[in-house]
């Protein structure tokens, strides 16, 4: 349903993203997961078209039959909120604080075409299946009358409104408190239709997703079905992630991965862990590919695989009609896999 | 033992900044008919109300008197009196009985009938209920009699040259006896003229009168319209706003109106002798070498072209050259800074030149001042309001060293006589010249005043800075324009627009 | 959970009441304020009103016809309890009710600060949406230039070029002074239409700083993000939901904008010969017509504070987290 | 007042620079990542010039040249009235020309630049010695009745814009440059007694005088050690905007005659002596005219650059402003 091929964002000059590819089946729920600074809401704004100014985004997006890049803003606006939709992170503000709650259910409805009392009715609905206590009189209340997680309720109501294909949800319980939290994820999982889920909390995506992205320097380092990922990690990013996030005993050292993230455009090259990576050697000064174990690790000094050409749709060279690397199969960009 | 013949400038004091109005509200909505017979007229000083026998300032008689006020006599052009509601006078031998015959069929604006009892109402009422000090011109009066409905008997107390040519100023205006109740607001008077409308802080119209007694006026209305800003004022005129600026007030600003094609300039004369007051009495200017020194250092040619463009006459005492006893006594200190520093004997001054804040006096001030500077006399100029600020600080209280001012009353020379004046001159000997002037022969008066000019001019009494022009800009085709403003009025009677 | 309390508007009151009292007392410490600063004005009506050559008892004598002889406390009650009843005095110098006099001249300067804070929003919303939203390219940055160098041109200069230009050499509108609107509505335009963009063009500039920075923070706002996401494009999400949140801020500078107007129309009407308040202020300055000054003064001061409440009061109205 | 209303009224007396936002709102931070919002990135090192700063400077700078270069040298005296130089052409040892009275315009320009920065000097110095510390100790005592107080009256003086005053003042006490200065400096307390309260507001939640003030040092010593030295930077900032305004009001109040005495030179008497020459010589009204106008011009832009510069705060912005 959703297909996003080599997909790169720049801002001045500097690439945020680099060659994003991955798919979405009807139904299906993909965790995109990374620290911050990974380049993941940046991945999810470019699909939703919102990138902010001066950002652009290059490649290939498809929602079923609709490109999402490139397009002019008059085509894409009829698909965001009816075909697609986001839940953004930080629910103080996403809301306009001069506006009625239930208008702005309302709104994202007579939008596309629902005409204006039938939204108002179908307002109050969505905010009593987002699980809103007294929806009538919370319709008529004001952003800033509710708390972060009565608004990020009403944040998906919105997002539900039009019945969307596909909900894309950032970081959506990261600014909520931690009870109030749990409630939002079942929420989330109990409604969504495909979801894209954007976090940097493995626990949440752990019990969201079937699937997860890994990202980091505005990478895809690692990809696949959710258990072999979190068991079996091959990239060494990937395996410091989960590391830093398993409870560990009393005692024992937290292993963290060294270093911080750089600022965007001071990513090394060749591949962009390798400055805070143990494994580290001069091999990977060298970009690594996004591949499937299947494929053999590619022995050191094996035709060093360039720097694909910037919104080059299909990196790699896999011929056309044949399951791509982005596919759901486990794959990952690494020199020194961990086994 | 009245000092006879002082002339009090103080109410003249203000007419050097009148200016010209907008025919106003004809600028925009009138129809070409009413535009073509009315007139606006641009003048600087807005009265504050119409009532002249209690307030001082040039602006209400310059606005009213001949125009709404008619007195007995008036002046003319030529600064001669000449007949206006009496149809003649008679002056007896001793030249202390004057027997004025009124004309008859005279009718006030409220309708009442102008008789011989309005005649001694009017005079009587200076004595009883005016509040200008000026009234104390009149004191010479001893009695005012009605004959009969036409016929008025003055009696003086002594001769006095002076009594009619008061008359002449509003001092002799016209009252009716039913119609001084709201003398502020509602002025009634014999004149061609009615107050039309006042619109506070803009302009003054005045209405044909439609039952004055002698020819109606050319125009049906005149529209008197205050500029404060001499540049507004100008551009008004060039805008169409106006149709004559009654006194210009930026001189250099005539070349604007150069184009003969569409404006017309007259250039006359006027009674006001822009003076350089010193204060006679404190230091430094207590000493006539200093004074003497002044008049020296100041290049009055230069003054003149720098501060007013030129215009102007230069004066050398307080006559002007329209008056009958004038004698030119420019020679009398010629610029010449080396006798200047020479009087001052190597010591130098600092003074206060306090100054009214119009437009000749800070052009002059910066021009005097730079003079000075040059024999070693330091003045620092402070511009006080006018006119409260000033009358307060430099006219009442005497509290300055030089001043700069435009006296602007006609025949004032007196003001020098009065010790308390303040010039605070001082010298009996001028007071004994311009009493026997107002008693003697019109000959005698004449050689009298002579003296008088030139002994205030030995004595350095002040300095003349230049006698101010009477400049009027029209648009091409306004005509009966007063050349020169000797009276307290703007004489509207003449003013014709051709078509 | 707790259920939010959306009760709308209802607690606007007691802010309201509380707001008035602060306006009123404002405003009478204010008349003391006056009052106290005219007691200091040197001169004394009566001896000014009648000149340099009175007589003494005709001073005195009008001094107690002024009421001038009565100590200030008096005077201080006496004059403000005439001004709660609208009441400004007689003038000592023109002998006219000031209230009249006033209330003229108010129209005219009403007039002609709504008309230049007209032009000036006229000019500053499009200009300064229009600069915000192309921050980014030359035009955006011109405009910001623009407004930057109109920012520091004095506006009775700006007045004085408009006159140059259109009065003097093209002779397309009058220089100066006014007609009432019931003389014709069109010359009353022809005439106020350069004192309107004399005022208006320079705080136009200022108003276009302020409308560019409130929108461009709108547009920073995740609020519009979110409005877009639900499909507007990003000229709808700004207009739908951009400029009333942008208006909040420009409201308050709005607010004190028209109190700096009011006393720039000073200025611009002596530029332009209008019969307005500062015409009268100025006027009754040089004339030591004290009560005049103190009553315009006075109105003027109110007309500051009263446009401070007014803007508070509709700061309330426009954001329901003030309610 | 509320928060969000004194946030805009600060901004607006700061005659600012709105497109930055004095302080963000304490608990509406957004916990964006750095890079997901390019327009917010890190990366832009703090305290560089920028452009503004530097144009601003320098206008300010050949002001304050003009200005010192004045007390000892000048082409001409520049009061001196020389009927011979009446209206000179430029050139010749008159640079710029002379006016009516022969005195040559460029001299006259550069005692005026003493002149404008000796009002906006005084004036700006009334407005901050008696603004600041008002401000402070309201910013300090926020729910105090003292605080309460000077808002009010700070509230009050506001209503009495600076020319309402300097023809108050000019009517009690003569017009001239002191009672305008005064009049400019006390019309301007409020804008100052603002923005230091709202920056001290913000400095007494940080950290650091939070130690302080359990280390129990006294009220006054902190509002000296810490705050004072913490909003200086604002201060600074507002000192150069008002500085901009005082010019304008200056040159408003010599148009009506309330301003400076001649024959000493000002700006905006020389603008005001010009009109009546506008048509034949309009380069006596140029001259002026341009000075005061790219005066302001100066003293806002370094006001706006010195916000950038100083305070780390706002700079990320800059990029949009």
């Amino acid at each position: 349903m959703l297909k996003v091929e080599g997909l790169t964002v720049r801002a001045d000059g500097v690439e945020l993203v680099h060659d994003v590819s991955f798919s979405l089946a009807p139904g299906e729920r993909v965790g995109l997961i990374g620290e911050s600074g990974s380049g993941k809401s940046l991945t999810a704004l470019s699909l939703m078209g919102l990138l902010p100014e001066g950002v652009t985004a290059t490649g290939r997006a498809r929602l079923g039959g609709d490109d999402l890049l490139g397009v002019p803003e008059s085509r894409l606006k009829g698909l965001r909120g009816s075909r697609m939709s986001m839940v953004f992170q930080e629910p103080m503000t996403a809301l306009n604080p001069l506006m009625r709650v239930g208008a702005q259910v309302a709104e994202v409805m007579t939008l596309h075409g629902r005409p204006r009392g039938e939204a108002r009715e179908r307002a109050v609905e969505l905010l009593d299946r987002v699980r809103l206590p007294e929806p009538a009189r919370l319709a008529r209340a004001y952003p800033h009358q509710l708390s972060g997680g009565q608004r990020q309720r009403v944040m998906l109501a919105i997002a539900l409104a039009n019945g969307p294909g596909l909900l894309i949800c950032d970081e959506p319980t990261t600014a909520l408190d931690v009870t109030v939290q749990k409630q939002m994820l079942d929420l989330i999982s109990e409604v969504a239709p495909a979801l894209l889920f954007i976090t940097h909390d493995l626990a949440v995506v752990a019990s969201m997703c079937e699937r997860v992205l890994v990202m980091y320097g505005g990478r895809v380092v690692e990809s696949g079905p959710l258990r072999e990922v979190f068991t079996r990690p091959r990239h060494r990013y990937t395996q410091g992630l989960l590391a830093a996030s398993r409870l560990t005993p009393r005692g024992t050292r937290l292993p963290v991965i060294e270093g911080s993230v750089p600022a965007a455009g001071h990513f090394p090259g060749g591949c962009v862990f390798r400055n805070r990576c143990p494994h580290a050697t001069p091999t990977c000064e060298t970009e690594p590919q996004l591949t499937e174990p299947q494929l053999t690790d590619p022995a050191p000094g094996d035709p060093a695989p360039g720097d694909p050409a910037p919104g080059d749709p299909a990196p790699g060279e896999p011929t056309p009609g044949e399951p791509t690397p982005t596919g759901d199969r486990h794959a990952f960009a690494c020199w020194h896999p961990a086994e | 033992m009245r000092r006879i013949g002082i002339w009090i400038a103080a109410g003249g004091l203000l007419l050097a900044t009148a200016c010209g109005g907008d025919g106003g509200g004809t600028g925009g909505g009138a129809g070409d008919a009413a535009r073509a017979s009315s007139l606006s007229v641009g003048f600087v000083a807005e009265p504050a109300n119409l009532d002249f026998t209690s307030t001082e300032g040039a602006a209400i008689p310059q606005a009213l008197l001949v125009n709404v006020y008619e007195g007995l006599v008036k002046l003319d052009q030529a600064g001669r009196i000449v007949p206006l509601l009496a149809e003649k006078w008679d002056v007896s031998g001793d030249r202390r009985t004057y027997t004025f015959t009124l004309r008859p069929n005279v009718r006030f604006t409220n309708g009442a009938p102008f008789t011989a009892d309005d005649v001694v109402f009017s005079l009587d009422r200076v004595r009883t209920d005016w509040k200008l000090k000026i009234k104390s011109q009149l004191d010479v009066i001893d009695e005012v009699e009605k004959k009969d409905d036409t016929t008025v008997v003055v009696t003086l107390k002594r001769p006095s040259n002076g009594f009619l040519y008061s008359m002449a100023t509003r001092l002799g205006a016209m009252f009716s006896r039913t119609g001084v109740a709201d003398l502020a607001n509602k002025p009634v008077g014999t004149g061609p003229y009615v107050l039309g409308s006042w619109r506070r802080g803009d302009s003054i119209r005045l209405a044909v009168n439609p039952s004055y007694w002698g020819a109606k006026p050319p125009l049906s209305a005149i529209t008197l319209k205050y500029f404060k800003d001499a540049t507004a004022m100008n551009n008004a005129l060039l805008t169409g706003g106006i149709d004559v600026i009654s006194s210009v007030q930026a001189p250099e600003s005539l070349q604007q109106f150069a184009d003969p094609g569409r404006f017309v300039t007259v250039e006359g004369t006027t009674n006001g002798e822009v003076v350089l007051s010193m204060n006679n009495g404190r230091p430094p200017f207590d000493d006539k070498k200093v004074r003497q020194a002044v008049r020296h250092a100041i290049d009055h040619k230069a003054l003149l072209d720098t501060a007013w463009a030129g215009r102007g006459q230069l004066i050398g005492s307080m006559v002007p050259p329209t008056d009958p006893w004038y004698e030119d006594r420019t020679g009398d200190y010629p610029y010449d800074p080396a006798r200047a520093k020479e009087l001052l004997g190597g010591r130098t001054f600092t003074v206060k030149m306090r100054i009214p804040n119009l437009p000749y006096a800070v052009n002059s001030a910066q021009v005097v001042k730079s003079q000075l500077a040059q024999v070693g006399i330091t003045a620092d100029i402070e511009p006080l309001e006018f006119p409260a600020r000033w009358l307060d600080q430099v006219f009442t209280k005497g509290d300055y060293d030089l001043s700069i001012i435009n006296h602007v009353e006609p025949r004032d020379m007196g003001i020098f006589a009065d010790k308390s004046y303040y010039f605070r001159y001082d010298n009996p000997e001028f007071g004994k010249l311009l009493a026997s002037a107002d008693e003697g022969t019109e000959q005698q008066q004449a050689d009298d005043l002579k003296q008088a000019a030139k002994l205030l001019s030995e004595d350095a009494a002040a300095d003349w800075l230049f006698l101010f022009p009477n400049l009027i800009v029209a648009k091409k085709g306004v005509t009966g324009l007063p050349k020169n403003a000797i009276a307290e009025s703007f004489d509207f009677t003449a003013l014709a627009r051709q078509p | 959970m707790t259920p939010p309390n959306p009760g709308p508007a209802g607690a606007a009151a007691p802010y309201l009441v509380k707001r008035v009292a602060v306006l009123l007392a404002s405003t009478a410490v204010a008349a003391v304020a006056v009052f106290a600063f005219m007691a200091l004005l040197p001169g004394d009506p009566a001896e000014i009103a009648l000149g340099v050559n009175a007589t003494p008892e005709a001073v005195a004598e009008l001094r107690r016809q002024f009421g001038t002889d009565r100590p200030p406390a008096v005077r201080f009650l006496d004059w403000f309890g005439g001004l709660l009843q609208g009441d400004f005095g007689t003038s000592y110098v023109t002998s006219a009710p000031i209230g009249p006099q006033i209330a003229d001249r108010l129209g005219v300067t009403v007039v002609l600060v709504a008309g230049g804070m007209a032009v000036a929003l006229a000019l500053a919303v499009p200009l300064g949406t229009f600069a915000a939203v192309h921050h980014r390219n030359p035009l955006g940055a011109a405009i910001s230039a623009v407004s930057q160098i109109g920012i520091a041109v004095p506006a009775f200069l700006a007045g004085i070029l408009l006159v140059f230009v259109f009065a003097v050499r093209a002779q397309a509108l009058p220089s100066g002074g006014y007609v009432p609107l019931a003389d014709g509505p069109g010359e009353w335009l022809r005439h106020l239409l350069m004192p309107w963009l004399s005022l208006g063009l320079v705080q136009g500039a200022v108003l276009t700083r302020y409308v560019r920075s409130a929108v461009l923070d709108v547009m920073r706002e995740d609020y519009l993000r979110t409005a877009r996401a639900k499909g507007r494009g990003s000229t709808g999400a700004l207009w739908r939901h951009g400029l009333r949140n942008a208006s909040i801020p420009v409201v308050t500078v709005l607010g004190l904008q028209l109190a700096t107007l009011l006393i720039g129309a000073v200025v611009v009407e002596r530029v332009f010969v209008l019969p307005g308040l500062g015409d009268l202020l100025l006027s009754g300055v040089a004339g030591r017509d004290l009560l005049l000054v103190q009553g315009v003064v006075m109105v003027l001061v109110a007309a500051v504070l009263l446009i401070n409440f007014v803007v508070d009061v509709a700061y309330h109205l426009l954001d329901p987290r003030l309610r | 007042m509320t928060g969000r209303k004194a946030r805009w009224m600060t901004r607006w007396t700061t005659g600012g620079r709105p497109g930055d936002r004095p302080g963000e709102q304490p608990g509406e931070g957004r916990g964006d990542l750095p890079d997901d919002r390019p327009g917010r990135r890190p990366g832009r090192p703090g305290g560089r010039l920028n452009a503004g700063l530097l144009a601003g400077g320098a206008l300010v700078g050949l002001v304050a040249l003009a200005a010192v270069a004045s007390f000892f040298w000048t082409p001409h005296d520049p009061t001196l009235v020389d009927a011979a130089q009446r209206l000179r052409e430029p050139g010749g040892g008159y640079l710029l020309g002379a006016d009516k009275f022969g005195r040559d315009t460029f001299s006259q320009l550069m005692v005026g630049a003493r002149t404008t920065l000796y009002v906006g000097v005084v004036a700006v110095g009334i407005a901050a010695v008696l603004g600041a510390p008002l401000g402070v100790i309201a910013g300090m005592t926020p729910r105090g009745w003292l605080s309460e107080l000077i808002m009010r009256v700070n509230d009050l003086v506001f209503a009495f814009p600076a020319l309402l005053l300097a023809v108050m003042l000019g009517a009690v006490y003569g017009p001239g440059t002191l009672t305008a200065m005064i009049a400019i400096g006390v019309a301007t307390v409020p804008a100052f007694a603002r923005v230091a309260r709202a920056a001290t507001l913000q400095v007494m939640v940080t950290d650091y005088i939070l130690a302080a003030r359990a280390a129990g040092r006294r009220r006054p010593a902190i509002a000296v050690r810490h705050v004072l030295p913490n909003i200086a930077s604002v201060l600074i900032v507002q000192a150069s905007v008002s500085f901009a305004i005082a010019i304008l009001a200056e040159a408003a109040l010599s148009f009506l005659g309330f301003g400076t005495r001649p024959p000493i030179p000002s700006w905006g008497r020389m603008l005001q002596e010009s009109q009546e020459l506008l048509f034949s010589t309009p380069r006596l009204a140029l001259w002026p005219g341009l000075a005061i106008a790219l005066a302001v011009l100066g003293f806002n832009l370094l006001g706006d650059g010195l916000r950038d510069f100083l305070d780390p705060r706002l700079r990320r912005i800059r990029a949009e402003g």
